[in-house]
């Protein structure tokens, strides 16, 4: 399936309020293992995305995508930033041609994080729920119980990428902060495309 | 928590806001961005390879406290303990580069890293030559598959001084970079807190120590350590850090420089003790320290602790340490 | 109480020890004493007036962060908060007589005045001409028939530095006699305390404060203040501070500097903001400032808090203000 | 009445032994209306007068006296140290013609502390006890009610000398320290010479 720009917007709509919803809570979780400040980096994104669209309403799927991404790296900071904003950005490139299938399309986001993070699955970020995502939209199969069981992995994992990798085993048992971020995400596109 | 400061949302642009305005004959603050550049006659006189440092805030007087004739070019601050975005540090890039490149002095955070290389990118796409250099001199944390790598931490303040003074001297980029690459390689730090910082957004310390422990082994923005003991005579706590950090050099001969780090709530009165218990012991160890440096240089808002750097130094290295600089804060 | 000390009692001369190693291209300890001198070459070559400041320990980098090219000959360092005895200050008056004379700069406590003053009649006897001058810029003491006067504080750094300039440029002891007067009559500082020191031989904070409390007023050793108030955001405080010290002067036309100066335990974050939010209002006032100066300049330990010094200032103090100077601290 | 050099030598002893004793008692007294260092003050002023009677054996009076002052202000500092120093100085100069009488000679170390403190009685200082009691001694008629009742007119005083002058009014009601240590000296001659 491919989404359409009034879905895509409602994606990021939802998105948006579920990171001002759970500012705090995603402080909490970096506060554990981190820095404590994902959820504030997160909010400032979503304000400056809320900003953007209000500025100037996204024309086309590239617009929006590269006007979510631009919000985010100029406005998050952190890893979080760069990280979303490359994500955003590489999907806004990709479907700059053609709409993607989403699966593919996430996929391109997901290949964007693990280049400008040089990292991978395994390392307990957000990659540990962009990449089942990823692939279950693929498969035509992404639902709720795929998300919850990315973050019930993650927990388990100890950190080797981020600021949480410093407490190496002691990362253990905590979600990850960006993970569970990315986690909204998807559960927002769930939201607009069903289970 | 009791801080003097507006609304925490304005606690970064309001103190750029003040360090500018106070020292108007040193920087200038680049329009719509946090980033700080020279603003002295000798920055247009003398063309040199510009060098632009920045990161979270909350480590102050690093890095707008070292931008200056012989020091940085430029200094981008983030939110605090955020790294900056990269428009901004692109922004410092255009506005330092003097047609013989931009190196960037980068602490070892991802954050940071990624926000400073998307910036590289930006500068890159206009045909600005740009380098960078990855400071990660905490050895607290073992630089292995399982962590990000070693923390960038005191010994920055040294890196960005013997870089900005052979940047002066009209050192190129790629000498420069590697000299960058050398300094790092011989700088190692470690700090203890007693108390730590209170992060303004969070409002109360990031951990929790009792009256009579310090936590060794933590980094520049509240991550906690490798161990919690019971708290020692300064010549104990100054012993611990030396065996560790010698421990990590091989060779223990030529000269060393050394930096006594307060992390900001700690009296330069208690920095002055423990520098005079790090000198005695590496008198007895046969350590021959031909600089030495005390003070807030590298902090973490109100943590109190500190930390000692020792660099393993060329003689060309302990002269760039040596020489004057017109900064706000060196 | 956490501090980074080993024994209670050796905390003055392991502090200066410290200084001394440290910073021995500088200054150079007088065998037998606390007191710090310059050893800097430039120190015989250019003969002057001696300037020697001291006091009490706990103030750092106060005075001994002040000798060098420019400001100060020598310091002499007392137990903490305690002022040095006159034997220890009549050596310094011996050590940097260069024939000119030596003008003592004292801050006023009862201590102070009196231990200098037995020195300068010490070296009275040895035929050295001396002269004093006593700082006491604090307004939150007035000086009535009713107290031992205003005290000395943070203003003191500014007179150090105006009076270390003009000795440079060769000004006789007459005329620097006069003119610290002069500057000193036009120094007012004003300072609060979130939380008060901990004097290591006591052990625990000088006075408790409530965690939304500031005490306005308070002295550098721990005396309390005019009043107990819920803290204001940063721009409230600077309001009052300066209503505060602008009704203390008459004419407020004319230039003007202003030290922002950290307690010891508040970061430099907030006295940059603090001093934003000064600035702003001082525009707004019309107040011409021509010089300002941030950071822990004169500090109570660790004491959280901020002072605010404004100075009507001469434009040949502005001068002496802004000239380069070769110390560890200024 | 005179002090030959033995009762002078013992009256000092005996002050050293009151300041060594009370050392946390001048301290507190200090730390409610100055800084609290009185007593470390006082005692490391006692140590050194200790040291420099071991060094060498006062032999005559003046040297008695001198040696205290030296002392005194070489190892004292703060106020008390130049106060006590010109006190004994002044003391030592005027038995070196020849033995005062006890009160003329307590009057000449009053008369040094006002010079140097620039003050007077009623201050609210050590000289609201040495002063009565030169008067008393003068009289011939020390004895302990003379000094406690010299305690309790300085509680009631404001103070107008020394840091406790910065606590105006607030200065009421407590007793001040240089009073306080005063007293242990004149209750030392009191313990030599009888009442
Ligand atoms: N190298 C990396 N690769 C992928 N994700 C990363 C990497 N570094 C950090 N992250 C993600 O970023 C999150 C932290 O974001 P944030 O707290 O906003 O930034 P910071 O760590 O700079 O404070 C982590 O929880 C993790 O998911
Ligand atoms: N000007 C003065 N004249 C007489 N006595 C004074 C004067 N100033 C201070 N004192 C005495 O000194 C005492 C304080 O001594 P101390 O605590 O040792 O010194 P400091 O005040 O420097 O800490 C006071 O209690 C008071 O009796
Ligand atoms: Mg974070
Ligand atoms: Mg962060
Ligand atoms: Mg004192
Ligand atoms: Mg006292």
């Amino acid at each position: 399936m491919k989404l359409e720009l009034a879905d895509a917007k409602k994606w990021i709509d939802l998105f948006i309020e579920e990171l001002k919803e759970n500012k705090s809570n995603l402080n909490e979780l970096d506060t554990a293992i981190g820095d404590g400040d994902h959820g504030t980096n997160m909010d400032r994104g979503a304000s400056a995305v809320v900003e953007s669209f209000a500025k100037k309403d996204p024309e086309n799927l590239t617009d929006l995508y590269k006007a979510t991404a631009f919000a985010m790296i100029q406005k998050v900071g952190g890893a979080s930033g760069p990280l979303y904003g490359t994500a955003f950005l590489d999907m806004s490139k990709a479907v700059k041609e053609e709409n993607l299938e989403l699966g593919e399309l996430v996929q391109v986001g997901t290949d964007g994080i693990k280049r400008r993070g040089q990292s991978d699955v395994g390392m307990k970020t957000m990659i540990d729920v962009w990449q089942p995502v990823s692939d279950a939209l693929k498969a035509e199969s992404l639902n709720q119980s795929v998300i919850d069981e990315a973050l019930s992995k993650v927990k388990g994992l100890v950190a080797t990428k981020g600021r949480a990798s410093y407490l190496e085993e002691k990362s253990k048992g905590h979600i990850d902060p960006g993970a569970q971020s990315s986690a909204y995400l998807f559960e927002s596109l769930i939201k607009v495309i069903g289970e | 928590m009791k801080k003097i400061i507006n609304n925490v949302e304005d606690i970064v642009p309001e103190m750029i806001s003040g360090l500018v305005k106070t020292n108007s004959d040193l920087v200038r603050q680049i329009e719509g961005t946090t980033a700080v550049v020279r603003n002295d006659a000798k920055f247009s006189d003398n063309k040199q390879v510009g060098i632009v440092s920045g990161g979270g805030s909350g480590h102050e007087p690093l890095h707008a406290g070292y931008v200056g004739d012989g020091m940085l070019s430029a200094a981008v601050a983030g939110e605090v303990f955020t790294s900056p975005t990269p428009d901004q540090i692109y922004e410092a890039i255009k506005a330092v580069d003097q047609g013989k490149g931009v190196l960037l002095i980068v602490k070892n955070y991802s954050g940071d890293v990624m926000n400073f290389d998307m910036a590289k990118e930006m500068a890159e796409a206009d045909d600005i030559e740009v380098q960078s250099i990855i400071v990660d001199d905490d050895i607290a944390v073992k630089n292995s598959e399982f962590t990000q790598g070693k923390r960038g931490v005191a010994g920055t303040a040294l890196v960005e001084k013997i870089i900005g003074a052979a940047a002066r001297s009209g050192m190129s980029l790629n000498d420069l970079k590697d000299l960058g690459q050398k300094v790092i390689d011989n700088t190692k730090t470690i700090g203890i807190a007693l108390h730590a910082a209170t992060v303004p957004a969070v409002g109360h310390p990031g951990f929790e120590l009792k009256d009579d422990e310090i936590e060794y082994g933590i980094g520049i923005h509240n991550e906690r350590g490798y161990a919690v003991e019971k708290i020692q005579p300064s010549k104990e706590l100054a012993h611990e850090l030396i065996e560790k950090i010698l421990a990590d050099f091989d060779d223990k001969s030529g000269n060393f420089a050394i930096l006594v780090n307060g992390m900001g709530a700690t009296p330069l009165m208690e920095q002055y003790i423990f520098a005079n218990d790090v000198l005695n012991e590496l008198v007895d160890k046969k350590i021959d320290v031909k600089f030495s440096k005390v003070g807030n240089l590298v902090t973490s808002l109100d943590m109190q602790g500190i930390s000692l750097t020792i660099m393993k130094a060329d003689s060309s290295w302990i002269n760039y340490l040596k020489e004057p600089v017109t900064t706000i804060a060196w």
